[in-house]
């Protein structure tokens, strides 16, 4: 089936490729697609149709032949039609049950009358049945098999620049290309294909010029898969991704060519002219022996010269229109072809097999004249074209169906696209040419670069396409989506069922909703509606083209899938002493510090014993750390703090709780104040970025005489605690430690300018330490080389929620929700509603006269509590219904007592009262309301130096 | 096709400085100050970056300077970024490949200081040229630093194998 | 094979009659005038003509029906919310989904697969218990599952996720379901037509008419209709209805995105949701993946799509499955969600008498579409609102009552 | 997105701050209209004056936006509430 070589053919002779298909070995060549080289092969069946497991073959060689999808290897759903043989592969067609050969799915084609459109809709659904017939469908649905051995492929994804991007290389986007960058602008040219030409065989000239000029970049195999705001477009290569952002787009993707419609329309050897054309100069394949062409334009007859270069026999010429115009006759005189003008295929016949087509019947149009047959291995259709729109779509083009050319084109664009050639309803070559050239011009001159030359382009003197190449059959057969296998009468059907609207349609009878898009089938389907509706098919419209033009792999999408980490200066640290890492948003924090031979637990509780007895550092550097600085800074904490910050004492820190402005508790710190107009204060881990945003935008509002600075990943801190905590710090610093509790001070740790917050969070005596970050790990090193002599061990974040559960603080986030006003939360102490304004205070006030929802309470199970405990969010239970739930609870070494916080009903929030809690297996658990601190209740601890 | 070279220079001296005074006080002190926002200007041993409209980056020894005293309207920025120098033929491939910022459209000679995100992370950028090839001095927050560093070893290595799609000349 | 398909095989004709009578006139007034022929209007209109014998009812959709949200959604059905108003709603909900298809003699594909709540931090399992407590309270089968259980409903899955957000467990929801999105709305329709609902498309509601308070009429595209009862059931385009009868409200608009991947055999059984990867997904029984993630950032009212979307989902996606690599995404698209402060709709009667809302959908809106028809027709049917739906109503945020969905929302959908 | 300061950027660099709305003095207001500024919003599709923050540089401005089209009509910084 290898004709001689033709001139300019893709293939390359020097590069046999052996490869496999359905377990058969074939030969192909470099360049040649699965699908053309299995053509060559002999090979006619390429896949069976997803519904019916009907035989099928090649229909457009074009990228849209969903029925030769194939299985390579891992790779489910690949297109034999336009995905390039490689040596070796190993192939097998989708959609079969046992073999392409014994396909056990070849009986549903009997059974085709028992589908009618939308059939699962109307059976299967007994409920008992149902989960039954879903398992049937669930294994025969689908096409091809994801390999679970699959590695995730990273695929590179990069950004792209240029003024004019022009999809689509055939020769209006050449000439666009050409013009475009003639007059100074830098421009991408990409097309899906390997070369460029697009339609046109050989243009060779311009395609040198574009391909030499030194302004034009070219991506070739390369897919604009969408258009998106701001002229992004993301082309789409074998092996990556580029995003391409232009400064005006010029859309040249031509049309698909369209089936006709007709009994039996889809036997394998029934294949689009433009199909055979590409088979024949790409791949040198020649598509059959002898051929009827059914014809109803003028690429029909310009196709024919190819056609009988290769060889092939041509039967017949069926022209569906009366008068075929003469220059067309011509051409067919001048050859001996019958032309049978008029007329039209109403039937193909099959092979004995039912694997091929065998021959034609044909009558004349709109009559009941006898029918006439002609035997033939092919039937090749050119009766029309659809324009490839789907980007001016995107774009936001208003498109309206032209009666001329019938076909929808460009009403009006949007600002910076453009659009020529068939996709802009121009076909004959010439005009082509100057279409691509006027709006490459214009695309450059939008850009700035040069003007827009004057270019009129000639109309379409006949219609490229058909109004109605579709011909009803009483025994079907004649598919409009092959797809989806539907036929004429399921879209009949569905409209007369009231799916008469070009959405419903699609969505009831999934016309145009398969792998390809709808870009063989929404046309024609599109005309039956508006036939059977009595409206034309601009009054039908199409429907909405969303992205992407062709699928794209995840990898490709994906990317490399940039996940930043932050590390805090002792990170390194942290992994040699043994740190069991937990996320924290995007850092990585020490959950605990593992030991030899010892549980989770046990280290956990040797941590929280070390800070009780002895000494314990945390790392607590990913809380946020912001710095204000002028005469307005303490009336900016006064506004967005709900405690009072002006009367704090130079020198002295104020725990501080942050509300939105429906009053609700959204954050939590600590402020120093290191001079009048000079404070340091923190924020939660997770809150760090977002509130020093929040507080920059109130600021921006505000415009307070203060400057915000966020020191978070300048500033390295550990938390040192316990009662040996002084003696060690002592030996590395210069500051007199005998300041008090809440206080801060600057001075130097291990020879490092520092600023020490006295603060007591685990309840001990204990002391932040923040210094500038390059200095953070050396710092912890003294320090824990300082403490080895009192037993030191740095501590993690599951012993610091311990011991603070201690000493009764809240977590914000896990004591509190969405939904926690600071006097549920217990916090009313820190609430000042006598200050002028506080964010959220005005809604505090308005739900002040309101009774409250829920109290945060301290509970204590009691001491000879035996058996499970109660996990946080168990429900606390009153007289059966949710009276509240817990948000914190542990097992206290310190008090060998289980404790914890819980939301319960203000009428059960008294010190004393008890409640029950239920646990997942619905047992209750009694619990205690205690006053907290649990530990240390006068907070003597933290406050002096034992 | 040559390597891209990183150097870590996140030890040489620096300092932040913002608010409404700060442009005043640099130029007390003797500072050239860059007059538009988001360019630089070079200085003995270092250069000078505008960030944003209040906001300037002092690198290099001059740095010093800015132990000053402080006056109303200006607030000392302490600066503990990790900072890069990358330089290489390939080094516009490898922003594209992790920035959406179009760097070959900026005009050097404007001395540009480019404030964006690259593979995730916020970062400040001063684009330059040395030896007929780009390079650039790049600025992140420090607790990013590390993992920064590794991701664009990473893919500028990619970028140093032949036969890597993003090394067709073509779309170089 | 079931005798229904026999049936339409022996006959040669399709013997189906017309599921939606086409009705070329609007009439002068109707009792009840339903804004929105999506499932939420549909079901509204269905149930007012069977439970109500309410059928002087005409339904306009600005374009199609079912072609907002309703075909635009990814389909999940489930009733593990978070507060005892959600939990019994959409308990009831589901019930009604159950029987449906029978009920509409048309196959909705209502498919139980289970739904995995997935926990990649302590902070997430903390609410996944908090869930599965409040659920099981109300009889509903909900459970915190560790990552082993999840492994074996989905055993090819990276319970590291790739390294960055390791599976620490799962809120399993053993009702949860998908079902076929564009046949609720048609299901409901052919029901609510075949008892004298009038349903009409490409009818756009122009403007309102209030008279002291009250309402009197709607005006559209085609002509003026008066009625004394209006619903409006359009979430995703609340405000502009809202603003014709003055109401204010806190609603909303962000666009949620979805995509879907080309057909493969099926492999994967159950629904998985994560939160901290913003990803949901179901596979169809088309064979295709059905996938969405969390909100776009920012307000907007169109369906636009963005390539960031694919961009991130996919990331995520391979981060969970990473050997979906080779696997194609064949469509994106978007819909327009109505969102309020507590990720709880907003539903019944309103300031304005006889205008009642049925809004503030956020994500939620397909799951809730039966159990919403029959609230709102009952609510509409007797001007008072329905018990399952008091807890929804519009003044909760001039109380500053709002409620505690923000957990569940947060972690998908 | 145009950033007043640092340029025209990938939309991935902006925060989405929301509408610009006036607050009402919450020492005069009624708790009414209170609670409409905090919780109500003026959801309409139309041209609002936005918060935008460029995140890289944290720089706060407003932009003008036709949420119908999520089409940006202007930016420039913050200069007091009009």
């Amino acid at each position: 089936m290898r004709l001689p070589p033709q001139s300019g053919e893709w293939i390359v002779r020097s590069k046999p490729h052996g490869f496999r298909f359905e377990g058969r070995g074939y030969t192909g060549f470099e360049g040649d697609t699965i699908a053309s080289a299995l053509w060559a092969g002999g090979v006619r069946v390429l896949g069976h149709s997803f519904k019916y497991h009907r035989p099928r073959g090649i229909l457009s060689a074009a990228n849209h032949d969903v029925n030769a999808l194939m299985q390579a290897g891992g790779t489910p759903n690949v297109r034999a039609d336009a995905t390039p043989l490689q040596a070796g592969m190993s192939l097998t067609a989708v959609n079969t049950y046992g073999s392409l050969e014994r396909d056990a799915g070849r009986f549903l084609g009997w059974f085709a009358r028992f589908l009618p459109v939308g059939f699962y809709y109307k059976a299967f659904h007994s409920k008992r049945l149902f989960p039954l017939w879903e398992r049937m469908f669930r294994a025969m649905t689908g096409l091809g098999r994801v390999d679970f051995s699959t590695p995730r492929l990273r695929t590179p994804k990069r950004y792209g620049f240029c003024d004019v991007l022009v999809v689509g290389a055939g020769p209006s986007g050449l000439s666009a290309a050409l013009a475009a960058a003639e007059q100074g602008a830098d421009v991408v040219l990409v097309d899906e294909n390997a070369r460029l030409g697009g339609s046109t065989h050989g243009a060779t000239e311009l395609i040198s010029k574009v391909t030499t000029h030194p302004n034009i970049r070219v991506f070739t195999d390369t897919c604009a898969a969408g258009y998106y705001a701001d002229h992004w477009v993301p082309l789409v290569e074998r092996d990556r991704i580029s995003k391409m952002r232009a400064r005006a787009v010029v859309v040249a993707a031509g049309a698909y060519e369209q089936p006709a419609v007709f009994r039996n329309n889809d036997l394998p050897g029934i294949m689009l002219a433009s199909a055979a054309q590409r088979l024949i100069r790409r791949y040198a394949v020649r598509p059959a022996q002898r051929v009827v062409v059914l014809a109803a334009n003028a690429d029909a007859y310009r196709a024919l010269a190819d056609f009988i270069d290769a060889g092939i026999e041509v039967a017949a010429v069926i022209d569906l229109r009366e008068a075929v115009p003469t220059e067309q006759v011509a051409v067919l005189a001048a050859r001996g072809i019958p032309l049978h003008a008029g007329h039209a295929i109403v039937e193909a016949l099959p092979a004995a097999d039912g694997k091929r087509v065998a021959g034609v019947k044909l009558a004349p149009v709109n009559t009941a004249a006898p029918v006439t047959e002609i035997p033939c291995d092919g039937i090749l259709v050119s009766v029309g074209w659809a324009p490839a729109a789907p980007l001016l779509y995107q774009a936001g083009t208003k498109m309206r169906y032209d009666a001329g050319v019938h076909q929808f084109v460009p009403d009006t664009l949007p600002d910076g696209v453009f659009a020529c050639g068939r996709v802009n309803g121009v076909h004959e070559p010439e005009s082509r040419l100057l279409d691509g050239e006027c709006a490459g011009s214009a695309a450059a001159a939008h850009c700035g670069f040069g003007t827009m030359k004057a270019i009129s382009v000639p109309a379409e003197t006949a219609s490229p396409t058909h109004p109605w190449p579709i011909v009803p059959h009483p025994k079907g057969k004649n598919f409009i989506d092959f797809d989806e296998d539907l036929q004429l009468a399921d879209l009949e059907n569905a409209i007369q069922e009231g799916f008469d609207n070009i959405e419903l349609m699609k969505r009831y009878s999934t016309v145009g909703m398969g792998p390809s898009q709808g870009k063989h089938s929404n046309m024609n389907a599109l005309r039956v509606l508006a036939r059977a509706t009595g409206s034309t098919p601009g009054e039908v419209g199409t429907t909405t083209a969303r992205p992407f033009f062709h699928p794209v792999p995840m990898s490709h999408l994906a990317g490399r899938g940039f996940t930043p980490e932050r590390r805090t200066p002792m990170h390194a640290i942290h992994a040699t002493a043994g740190a069991v890492w937990m996320p924290a948003g995007a850092w990585q924090r020490p959950e605990y510090y593992a030991v030899a031979g010892q549980s989770r637990e046990e280290c956990i509780e040797g941590e929280v014993r070390a800070v009780r007895h002895g000494v314990g550092m945390i790392d607590v550097g990913t809380l946020g750390k912001l710095e204000i600085r002028g005469p307005q800074a303490a009336e900016f904490l006064e506004r967005v703090y709900i405690s009072k910050y002006v009367g704090l004492k130079v020198g002295m820190t104020r725990y501080a709780v942050m509300c939105d402005e429906s009053g609700v508790v959204i954050d939590d710190g600590v402020v120093a104040r290191l001079a009048d107009d000079h404070f340091y204060f923190t924020t939660t881990t997770s809150g760090a970025a977002l509130i020093y945003r929040e507080l920059s935008r109130w600021n921006t509002l505000w415009k307070l005489d203060c400057g915000i600075v966020n020191l978070t990943g300048a500033m390295a801190v550990m938390n040192l605690a316990g009662p040996k905590a002084k003696t060690v710090l002592a030996s590395l610093t210069d500051a007199d430690l005998s300041f008090p509790y809440l206080a801060v001070r600057e001075g130097s740790v291990a020879g490092v300018p520092a600023r020490l917050l006295r603060v007591g969070f685990v309840g001990e005596w204990g002391v932040e330490i923040h210094v500038p970050a390059e200095h953070g790990a050396a710092v912890w090193d003294a320090l824990m080389k300082a403490g080895q002599a009192h037993g030191i061990r740095p501590f993690g974040v599951e012993a610091q929620r311990l011991l603070r559960l201690e000493k009764g603080h809240l977590i914000i986030g896990q004591d509190t929700d969405g939904l926690t006003t600071p006097g549920e939360a217990a916090l009313d102490w820190a609430v000042k509603m006598d200050k002028p304004f506080f964010v959220g205070q005005r809604s505090l006030k308005a739900i002040a006269g309101k009774p409250r929802r829920q109290q945060l309470v301290g509970f204590m199970l009691s001491a000879d509590h035996a058996g499970e405990a109660p996990k946080e969010c168990h429900l606390v239970i009153e007289n059966g219904d949710i009276a509240g739930r817990v948000t914190s609870i542990a097992w206290s070494p310190s008090l060998s007592r289980h404790i914890g916080l819980a939301y319960v009903q203000p009428d059960i929030a008294q010190a004393g009262q008890k409640f029950s809690i239920r646990l997942s297996d619905g047992s209750m658990v009694t619990a205690n309301v205690v006053k907290t601190p649990f530990y240390d209740p006068d907070n003597l601890r933290q406050k002096e130096a034992t | 096709m040559s390597a891209i070279t990183f150097e870590n220079v996140s030890r040489t001296p620096r300092a932040g400085v913002k608010g409404p005074g700060a442009a005043a006080w640099l130029a007390a002190l003797d500072l050239p100050v860059p007059r538009a926002p988001n360019t630089w200007l070079p200085l003995p041993g270092g250069l000078i970056a505008r960030l944003g409209l209040t906001e300037f980056l002092v690198d290099g020894s001059e740095a010093a300077k800015l132990a000053a005293p402080l006056v109303p309207g200006v607030y000392p920025v302490l600066r503990q970024d990790t900072a890069l120098v990358l330089h290489g033929a390939r080094l516009n491939e490898l922003l594209l490949e992790t920035c959406s910022v179009d760097f070959r459209a900026l005009d050097l000679a404007a001395r540009p200081v480019v404030l964006t995100s690259m593979a995730g992370v916020g970062v400040t950028v001063i684009p330059g040229e040395e030896g007929g090839m780009p390079c650039c001095r790049i600025w992140c927050d420090g607790t990013y630093g590390e993992w920064f560093f590794e991701t664009l070893a990473g893919v500028a290595g990619e970028l140093t194998q032949p036969g890597h799609p993003c090394n067709q000349g073509v779309t170089a | 094979m079931p005798w229904r398909l026999l049936r339409f095989a022996l006959s040669n004709k399709h013997p189906e009659p017309r599921m939606f009578t086409r009705h070329d006139q609007l009439k002068p007034a109707y009792d009840v005038v339903i804004i929105g022929g999506g499932g939420h209007g549909l079901a509204a209109a269905y149930y007012l003509a069977r439970d109500h014998g309410i059928t002087n009812v005409c339904v306009l959709e600005k374009g199609y029906i079912g072609g907002g949200n309703t075909g635009r959604n990814t389909t999940i059905i489930r009733s593990n919310y978070l507060t005892p108003e959600g939990v019994k709603f959409y308990d009831e909900s589901v019930r009604l989904w159950q029987d449906l298809s029978t009920d509409f003699d048309l196959n909705l594909f209502y498919s139980n697969r289970g739904h995995f709540t997935l926990a990649h931090t302590d902070a997430a399992l903390r609410t996944s218990r908090w869930r599965a407590e409040v659920n099981k309270h109300y009889g509903i089968e909900s459970e915190v599952v560790g990552p082993e259980a999840v492994k074996q409903a989905a055993p090819m899955i990276d319970l590291s996720c790739g390294g960055h957000a390791p599976i620490l467990g799962a809120l399993y929801h053993a009702p949860g379901a998908v079902a076929r999105h564009d046949a609720v709305a048609w299901g409901y329709g052919r029901g609510a037509d075949m008892r004298g609902v009038e349903i009409h498309q490409r009818t756009e509601v122009l403007g309102i008419d209030v008279v002291g308070g009250k309402v009197t009429g709607v005006r559209t595209n085609r002509g003026n209709i008066s009625t004394g009862k209006v619903l409006c059931a359009v979430a995703g385009s609340t405000p502009r209805v809202l603003d014709m009868v003055g109401i204010r409200s806190p609603i909303y608009i962000h666009p949620l995105q979805a995509m879907v991947s080309e057909p493969v055999k099926p492999w994967l059984d159950p629904i998985l949701v994560s939160g901290s990867l913003h990803v949901y997904i179901s596979q169809s029984a088309r064979g295709e993946l059905v996938m969405g993630a969390s909100l776009d950032p920012y307000e907007v009212q169109s369906t636009r799509s963005t390539f960031d979307f694919p961009e991130g989902l996919s990331a995520h996606m391979l981060d969970m499955f990473p050997f979906l690599s080779n696997v194609k995404v064949m469509r994106q698209w978007a819909g327009m969600a109505d969102m309020t402060p507590d990720f709880a709709p907003i539903m019944g009667r309103t300031p304005v008498e006889g205008f009642y809302l049925d809004g503030g959908w956020g994500t939620w809106g397909f799951k809730a579409t039966p159990v919403c028809g029959k609230t709102m027709s009952y609510t509409v049917a007797h001007d008072r609102n329905h018990d399952l739906i008091t807890g929804f109503t519009l003044d909760r945020f001039r109380n500053f009552e709002l409620t505690g969905e923000k957990g569940a929302a947060s972690v998908g959908h | 997105m145009t950033c007043p300061v640092n340029g025209p950027r990938a939309i991935s660099e902006f925060a989405y701050g929301g509408e610009i709305r006036p607050m009402p003095d919450p020492t005069t207001c009624s708790d009414d209209a209170w609670a409409d500024y905090v919780f109500n919003r003026n959801g309409s599709p139309g041209v609002k004056r936005e918060w935008w923050c460029h995140t890289p540089s944290n720089t706060w401005f407003v932009a003008e936006r036709d949420t119908a089209r999520d089409v940006i009509v202007r930016t420039y910084l913050y200069a007091g509430d009009n």
